[in-house]
């Protein structure tokens, strides 16, 4: 059986890609599953800078969901390539870095460091991060704003770009067609939803930063649909996510659009979930007689049934 | 590396309309867990709860040749997840996932183990009390609650050989007032500071204040702090405290797994969540 | 203890409305709740003409929360002046009449015949339906579809009149702009988000309309949110709602920002929820020595603590 | 006017992998519940899974002096409802909203009540059968199910005088097909078909043959539909049927007020989600 699939020029042994933000920089989850077996691992965010983020408490659980405001804290691009990246090549992790920036020069300037370097797969474009004051989510919100930060980064280097949009948008298709005019070679979404919690007994909010973004199971029925609207907006591979967190999940994602998909709060619930994912896929396709489960991208059948004849 | 077990669970005591001893079937677990770690526990299907919970280890249960069969959980019921878990049946499987966290370490004799527990705090150190009395030194255990029916397990840590210092707000066992009401004078008793290591557990402002009470006495302080954790793994960032590096500089770290046991003196108490 | 909150000219005995769509025409439950006790009752969104709605299946259940493509099945607005809203004026219920149109003029049409009648104490506009071809949600999402239905329907009532917004837009607090501007009363959200769920062994929708509406606690989060953003938006009234399910919920609305809030997934649940939720209100308002209820509505505290020093 | 009632589970029967009898202890609802009516129930807490099942009264517990005393539910797994109400233990709780929906009408001697079960479609026939012979009528149960060992209570039945007719599609009991196959031959010796009520339950495909079946002959046929239900109240309009009025027309009525018992021939079967 095939489970492989192709973003562009980089080829995944299967289509299950760690989200940024919810597997550390990978390294933190060698001992708990090979990550050469993974699609790929994409690094929790990084800008030029080292960040410190936002003062907890940072996450607070919501039903069937989860809000973060972690505020991008890292170790910058710097210490990245020289503490992480070698443990990851090592490793034979397919790495996807995920950039952030407050300019589309920081972006670039990233982008041009990650591509001196080796082991780097693929370049996530962090356009969509709820949590931070300047850059992230004001580019992710604006279709010119998405369109500079793509056609910049994608100048500056031959790495598959691949700009992750936020779901925060009235009309998310119209993102993914600027992205892909502007030379992105795939998109990914869902980032998370803006959202918030508060404690009615202080009547403080839950998170120190007032807002947070929503992920988890909660969110996947949206996901799927923006996906799916997606899908028929451009021709671009899509990585999907937003509460995926089983083969079914996994299916769902792929049968409506996506090429290959991001499982990022699952994770937390369960590390070792990508083992059991893996024989879901197999088994699903040994079920259905699938021989490429890249087959399945897309391969959603809305014909309408008999029972629709009244529909209005 | 930590194991990830359905655990069952073996039975499901409750101490009080709060308080409940969850005894886990978990060889393997058992077999690693060093003093102070914790496990991510997960006691209820579907999605509502989402994350698991941590909870340190409290006891490791054996079998009659001394082989570790299982764990138990002190749990304290505030919320959703603990209240599943002191809902469980036995019979009844709760995912548990671990040991996570960097352990306590125990000193060695002569010098003393000074253990100082307010209320669930007392959790982590039945697996210290044993490592210390198996390496034959000497423990206290300051344990303070609000009152005497709050104050849970002191004589298996009394038949354990541990000395026994018990404290609650109301005086009705114990003396009466805050744990640090009894350390402060004992401290001050002591010829020289590095007769003691400190280990402590409990509500934020009980630790801040234990961790001044070293600073004063200059005695080596550990305080194993509760933040709320999404993963435990390192993944999420969400359990992150502030804490000064070998320069003094303070930084946000993860107290999953640069924790939960920190040396007091580096901690940057008043950025802490409470 | 005082639970009542105004609504413009309107004066309701306490927050809870049944939430459109999730209550019938109010009469169905009239043996489970009386229904004098409650805010009020928003009947199922009606347009001029009978309606059959989408062939079922309608609803499936997605992670707490549930989608639903109805399709806007209903009466009419002449068989629920005449058959429905006696029997509602005789048990005083305060009714919220839900309308919906596929033009501006059917708007008017429905606001019009509803003020000649006894027994309509507001009318909320519902154009933000994700689940109808035309009107609805073409409406709601531009500013100037919104503005134009408010101050159409606003010329031809002296009814209340409050345009209910959907969550899938990129800047509600603008759409709420908008409607104070055309002059609207208050405004009431969220509808429900857009989102789809498939059955990977058939590759076919769940739903027979493929897409249909994401409701109930999985959204609450990202619902509290928007309410909090319009209420620093406008001054009107808020009729917040999105997953309320118990005491606290509601109290997170209101101090996010809500006067009063609608329940509807929540009550297919527990259709006797709304007693127990009253109940949880005066224990909260005894507990923290609140008089009026009504002094909740935006009490959120956002002062930063000592402990968020750090964050970026 | 129906009750919520959070019952405690007094036994959770497991009859197969997927089947099994939940008794619950609900005297309320047992005394006010008619043949074939059904409750909504949630045997989960939290908000995953959300919303509650429907599921017939399949029998009537009484006590020694025939007080009601509470119901049981014939459950078969398929999803994630089911299965929560299969694992379900005794002492458990499970809310349970009912009696609702409309019941079916026994027919009064000497006409025959024959009832048509197909799977987990018998559960509806427990009460009725019960009315039916309370009234001094003649009962008949067509029950077919894939092989013998999916056919149950056919026992319980027997002892309440019912006169029961076996179909198995392996053929491992009864006669070997579909219980269409029992059902027709029976219907055509018939010399009025006056003289029978059809009362049907079970798959989709399945009650429409029969429903087919009765018109063929004539028969009065009232089946018990299964939509998915969102509220059970007529709340949410999720579980309409296409039926016809009395002109007639088609409409989208309320399975779970109107029904979920109709009269066979209203329905437009073809528009049935199946
Ligand atoms: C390393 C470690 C070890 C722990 N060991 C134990 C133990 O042995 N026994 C035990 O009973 N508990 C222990 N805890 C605390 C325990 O994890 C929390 O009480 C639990 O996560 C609360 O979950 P809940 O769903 O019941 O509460 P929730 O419903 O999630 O929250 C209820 C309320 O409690 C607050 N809260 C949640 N988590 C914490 C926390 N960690 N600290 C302070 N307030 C919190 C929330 O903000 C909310 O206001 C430990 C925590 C850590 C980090
Ligand atoms: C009036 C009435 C009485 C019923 N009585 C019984 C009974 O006595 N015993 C019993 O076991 N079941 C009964 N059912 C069916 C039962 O309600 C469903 O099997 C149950 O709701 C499925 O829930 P779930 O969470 O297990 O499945 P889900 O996880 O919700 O769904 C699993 C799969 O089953 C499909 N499905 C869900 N509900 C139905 C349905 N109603 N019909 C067909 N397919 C469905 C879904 O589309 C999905 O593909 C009755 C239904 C109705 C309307
Ligand atoms: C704690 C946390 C941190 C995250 N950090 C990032 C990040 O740094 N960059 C990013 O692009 N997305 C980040 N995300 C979003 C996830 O990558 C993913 O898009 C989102 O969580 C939806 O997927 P899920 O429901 O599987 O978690 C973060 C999510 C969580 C929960
Ligand atoms: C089955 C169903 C039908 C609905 N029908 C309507 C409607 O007719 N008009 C409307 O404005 N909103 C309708 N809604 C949206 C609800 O009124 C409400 O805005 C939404 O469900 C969020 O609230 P909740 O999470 O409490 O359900 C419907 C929702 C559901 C679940
Ligand atoms: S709990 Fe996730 S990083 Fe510590
Ligand atoms: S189930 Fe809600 S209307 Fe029938």
């Amino acid at each position: 059986m095939d489970l492989s699939v192709s973003i562009g020029t980089l080829t995944l042994p299967n289509p299950l890609i760690a989200a940024s933000g919810c597997f550390g920089y990978g390294v933190e989850y060698s001992d708990i599953v090979d990550l050469s077996t993974l699609g790929g691992v994409a690094v929790k965010g990084l800008f030029l800078a080292e960040r410190e983020g936002h003062a907890p408490p940072r996450i607070v659980e919501t039903p069937a969901g989860m809000l973060n405001a972690i505020g991008l804290q890292g170790i910058g691009v710097h210490r990245f390539v020289r503490e992480k990246l070698p443990e990851l090549r090592d490793r034979r992790a397919i790495v996807f870095v995920n950039i952030c920036g407050t300019t589309v020069d920081e972006y670039c300037e990233i982008a041009r460091i990650l591509s001196d370097h080796e082991g780097v797969a693929a370049i996530e474009l962090n356009i969509s991060c709820p949590n931070i004051k300047q850059g992230g989510i004001t580019f992710g919100c604006s279709l010119t704003g998405t369109h500079d930060v793509v056609s910049a980064v994608r100048k500056v280097t031959t790495l598959p770009v691949i700009p992750k949009l936020t779901p925060n948008v009235t009309d998310v298709a119209s993102f993914a067609r600027a992205a892909a005019e502007a030379g992105a070679d795939a998109v990914s979404l869902v980032n998370t939803f803006l959202a918030m919690a508060i404690d009615v007994h202080t009547r403080r909010p839950k998170l120190t930063n007032i807002v947070g973004g929503l992920s988890g199971p909660a969110i996947r029925p949206i996901a799927v649909r923006m996906v799916y609207e997606c899908r028929q907006a451009v021709k671009l591979p899509i990585i999907g996510m937003g509460g995926i967190a089983n083969a079914d999940d996994v299916l769902e994602f792929m049968i409506a659009g996506a090429t290959a998909v991001q499982i990022g709060t699952a994770n937390f619930v369960d590390p070792f979930l990508w083992k059991t994912v893996l024989a879901g896929l197999h088994e699903y396709m040994t079920r259905h007689g699938i021989a490429r489960l890249a087959d399945l991208t897309g391969s959603i059948d809305t014909t309408r049934k008999e029972t629709a004849w009244i529909s209005s | 590396m930590p194991v990830d077990v359905d655990a069952a669970v073996i039975s499901n005591t409750r101490l009080s309309d709060d308080y409940s001893v969850i005894a886990l079937a978990a060889p393997e677990l058992a077999s690693l867990a060093r003093p102070g770690q914790f496990v991510m526990v997960k006691a209820s299907r579907g999605a509502d709860p989402l994350l698991r919970r941590p909870f340190s280890i409290f006891e490791i249960l054996r079998d009659r040749t001394g082989g570790p069969i299982g764990i138990t959980l002190l749990n304290k019921r505030i919320g959703v997840g603990t209240a599943r878990l002191y809902e469980a049946e036995s019979g009844a499987r709760v995912a548990c996932l671990g040991p996570l966290g960097r352990p306590f370490e125990p000193v060695a004799p002569p010098t003393e183990a000074w253990m100082v527990a307010g209320g669930v705090g007392l959790a982590p150190f039945m697996t210290l009390a044993e490592a210390i009395r198996a390496g034959g030194g000497h423990a206290r255990l300051f344990y303070g609650a609000r009152r005497a029916a709050e104050l849970y397990y002191v004589e298996l840590f009394e038949r354990m050989g541990v000395d026994v210092v018990l404290t609650t707000e109301d005086g009705s066992r114990g003396r009466k007032g805050y744990v640090t009401d009894a350390l402060g004078p004992a401290l001050a008793a002591l010829s020289a500071p590095s007769e003691v290591r400190l280990y402590v557990c409990g509500p934020t402002p009980m630790m801040r204040a234990v961790a001044d009470l070293a600073a004063l006495h200059h005695a080596p302080c550990d305080v194993s702090l509760e933040q709320v954790m999404g993963c435990g793994l390192g993944g999420c960032y969400s359990c992150v405290v502030l804490a000064r590096d070998s320069e003094g500089a303070p930084h946000f770290v993860r107290s999953c797994i640069e924790g939960p046991v920190f040396e007091a003196s580096r901690i940057v108490w008043h950025a802490l969540a409470h």
